[in-house]
C-alpha cells in the first residue's frame, strides 16, 4: 500500500487547504462564502477517505467546525443569536476568518524569508588571508562538537546524492490542468489504470502532488470512478460509464503546491 | 585620520565579523602598544555611540559607491560581503557555499511565526498554523535557528521559544527589527495566555472579534457568510 | 556587468593573491557550472589582455577613491592590501582574543571526509566534496587538525592526508573507531586514481544509456528554475 500513501500533507494543514479553496474562488478572505467553503472542504476530506489516505486529526476538527458553522447559517437569523454563540461569546465564523487572515500573513512573510534565504546563498563574506605580524596569538580552539561534525557528514551525503542523481533538483512547475489532460488521455486509450501507475513516472514531489490534485478534481467533476477489487487491493481508476462531457478548462486550478498565497 | 577609515581597515582585515564591543577592544589594545602615537592613544576609550555612527556612515559610503561589495551588519556584527550577482564567479573561486539544505515551507512558516511573535509557546504557534508543529520544531531546534528561551507563567509552565543569533545570520538580518514588514505583522493582536493563575482552559483563549482590525468596522456583523442558494 | 567589478569581487574574496592565469581559470570554471547564464558563459574564454586592462583600471579606481585599502600587483599576482597607516590597529586586531572561532562548514565537511576516509589524497577529497579544497586544507593544516601522512603509490605520488592527535582531542574521541555513524560515509564510492600506468582510453568510459532517459513530457519545464514566490 505504501506506493499510494500520498499523505494529504500536500496541504500543510486545514488552514492551508482552506486558503487554497478560497484562492480558487478568487474572492477576498473577508468575502468568502463559508457555507460553500464548508461543503468544498468536506468534499475533499471525503475524497481523501475514499483513497484511504491518512487524514490528520486537524482536518477532522476543522471539518466539524465548518459543519457547525454551516448548520448555524441554515438557521433563521432570529433563532441563531442567543442559542448558538459559544461559551466565550466568540462567533465561530468570525474566529475562523480571523485565523485565516493571520495565517495568510505569516505564509506571505514566510515567502519573503525564502527569498532572503536564497539571496544569502549568493553572498560571500570577505575572509582575507591572515595578517602577518610577529608572534601571533595561539590558535583558538574551534567551537564545534562531534554533532557539528556529524551534521557536516550528513550534508556531504545529501549533496552527494543530489549531484550523483540523474534527476533535476529544481522544482518542476506542473499544473493541475496538464495533469488532468494527461489522465484523460490515458483513460481514453485504457479501460482502467492502477493508482500507482499514475505516479510511476513522477520526477518530484510536486509532480506527484499535481497528479493527485488532478485526480481529485476529476473525481469531483464526476469524470472518474475509483474502485478497489478487494480489501487492501490496488485502487483502479476508470472512466465513469455514462460520462457527461464536462469541459476541463474553467475550473482547473493552476498552482504550485505548497504555495497557495 | 578619520575613524571610519580605521574601522574600514579593521573590517577589511578581520577573519570574521566584528561587534562594536570587539572593535572597542581593538582600540583599547592598540593604545596599550609601546609605540602608540597620540592618535592611537586618543582613541583608547572610544564610545560605542561614536563607533556606531561611523559604522553606519561606512555602510552608506559603500552603498553609494555601488561597487561589488558592501559593509553590512548581521546579528550585531559588522563585515564586508560581496553582492549576490557575483556569486557565479565566487562559487568557482571558493567553492559552492556549503549551506544546509533549504528550509521546507512548514519550517519557514513556523519560523516566521516565532520570529515575529517571540517569545511564545508551542500551543500558540499551533493555534496560528492550525496543525501540530512537533516535527517542524524539532528540525528548527536541531538546526539551531530556534531555542527555548524560558517558561510561560501559565498552568503547566510550557516552554517559550524564540529565534537565535544563527537565525539572523542565516537570513542576513541585522536584528529582529530588520524582518520584512515587521510592524504590520506584529500589529495583529495575539492573545497571550493570561499571566495570572489560570483556569484549565488557559490555552484555549481566543481573541475577541474587536481585537482584529477590519478594513470596515461594521463588517463583522454583516452576513459575510450568507447561506448558499 | 562590468568585468572590473567581477575581478574586484574575486580579489576581494580570495584568501591569496591571484594571477591572471588563475583568474582565467575561475572564469572558465564558472562557465562550466550547470546554472551558468549567458553573461557567465560569454566570459568563459576571456583574454589575458582584457583581464590586465581591467585590473589596471581597478587599481586606478581604488587609488582615486583614497580609502583604507588599495588593489596592487605583486610579483604578477593581484590583491587587496590595507594602507600602512592603519597598522597600529591591525596589530591590535590580531592580538585580540578572538572568541573561539567556529570551524567553517567547508572546513568541517572536509575534516569529516578526511576523518572517515583517511588516508586519502587531496584529489579524492575534492571528488567527494565536488569543489577545490586548497584553502580549507590550508586552514585545517594550520590548525593542526590534519597532516600529511605519506604518499599514495599512484602516478604522481600525491600526498596522503589524515587527522592528527589534536583532532581526537578537540572532539573528545578516544580513537578513530569512536567516530559516529561511520558506515554511511564510508559507503560513498570514490574512483581511485589508477594504480598502474594508464592506457589512453581509460577516461572514456561512458554512462550507460539508461542514465540519460527522461520521462517524456517533463524536461522542458524543469528549466524554469526558480520556485514561484
Amino acid at each position: 500500500m505504501s506506493e499510494y500513501k500520498v499523505k494529504f500533507e500536500v496541504f500543510e494543514g486545514p488552514l492551508d487547504l482552506l486558503l487554497y479553496l478560497i484562492k480558487e474562488e478568487e474572492v477576498d478572505i473577508y468575502e468568502v462564502n463559508l457555507t460553500k467553503l464548508a461543503t468544498q472542504f468536506i468534499e475533499y476530506i471525503e475524497m481523501m477517505r475514499e483513497f484511504d489516505l491518512e487524514i490528520a486529526g486537524e482536518f477532522l476538527v476543522m471539518a466539524s467546525t465548518l459543519m457547525y458553522i454551516k448548520s448555524r447559517e441554515l438557521l433563521p437569523v432570529d433563532q441563531r443569536a442567543e442559542t448558538e454563540e459559544d461559551e466565550e461569546g466568540a462567533d465561530p465564523r468570525w474566529e475562523l476568518i480571523r485565523q485565516l487572515v493571520e495565517y495568510k500573513k505569516f505564509k506571505d512573510v514566510a515567502a519573503q524569508l525564502q527569498v532572503l534565504e536564497e539571496r544569502q546563498e549568493g553572498i560571500f563574506p570577505r575572509v582575507p588571508g591572515k595578517l602577518e605580524f610577529e608572534n601571533t596569538a595561539p590558535v583558538p580552539k574551534p567551537d564545534v562538537s562531534i554533532f557539528d561534525l556529524l551534521n557536516a557528514v550528513n550534508n556531504v551525503l545529501k549533496r552527494f546524492e543530489k549531484r550523483d542523481g540523474t534527476r533535476d533538483i529544481f522544482e518542476d512547475k506542473w499544473t493541475v490542468s496538464e495533469k488532468i489532460e494527461y489522465i484523460i488521455r490515458i483513460l481514453s486509450s485504457h479501460e482502467a489504470i492502477r493508482f500507482s501507475e499514475l505516479f510511476e513516472d513522477a520526477m518530484s514531489r510536486s509532480e506527484v502532488v499535481c497528479t493527485f490534485l488532478a485526480l481529485l478534481e476529476l473525481i469531483r467533476l464526476k469524470q472518474l470512478i475509483c474502485a478497489q477489487s478487494e480489501d487492501f487491493g490496488e485502487i483502479e481508476i476508470r472512466k465513469r460509464p455514462t460520462s457527461v462531457v464536462v469541459p476541463v478548462a474553467p475550473e482547473t486550478p493552476h498552482l504550485t503546491p505548497g504555495t497557495s498565497s | 585620520m578619520e575613524l571610519k577609515y580605521i574601522l574600514e581597515s579593521l573590517l577589511f582585515s578581520a577573519q570574521k565579523p566584528l561587534s562594536p564591543a570587539e572593535l572597542r577592544e581593538v582600540f583599547a589594545n592598540a593604545a596599550e602598544q609601546e609605540d602608540a602615537d597620540a592618535t592611537v592613544k586618543s582613541l583608547k576609550k572610544i564610545k560605542e555611540g561614536e563607533l556606531n555612527t561611523a559604522l553606519e556612515q561606512l555602510a552608506q559610503d559603500h552603498e553609494a559607491a555601488g561597487r561589488s561589495y558592501r559593509v553590512v551588519c548581521v546579528a550585531g556584527s559588522w563585515q564586508f560581503v560581496t553582492q549576490p550577482e557575483f556569486a557565479p564567479w565566487l562559487k568557482a573561486l571558493v567553492g559552492v557555499k556549503a549551506r544546509p539544505t533549504r528550509l521546507s515551507q512548514p519550517s519557514l512558516e513556523t519560523l516566521a511565526i516565532i520570529a515575529y511573535r517571540q517569545p511564545l509557546t508551542r500551543a500558540e504557534i499551533e493555534q496560528i498554523r492550525g496543525v501540530n508543529v512537533d516535527g517542524v520544531m524539532q528540525t528548527l531546534m536541531e538546526r539551531g535557528l530556534v531555542e527555548a528561551t524560558g517558561r510561560a507563567e501559565v498552568v503547566g509552565r510550557p516552554s517559550l521559544y524564540g529565534t537565535t543569533t544563527l537565525f539572523l545570520e542565516y537570513f542576513g538580518l541585522k536584528g529582529l527589527e530588520d524582518l520584512p514588514a515587521a510592524d504590520e505583522l506584529r500589529k495583529i493582536v495575539v492573545v497571550k495566555p493570561p499571566s495570572s493563575p489560570v483556569t484549565a482552559d488557559a490555552d484555549l483563549a481566543t481573541s475577541p472579534p474587536e481585537q482584529l482590525q477590519m478594513p470596515e468596522g461594521g463588517e463583522q456583523k454583516s452576513e459575510a457568510g450568507a447561506p448558499a442558494a
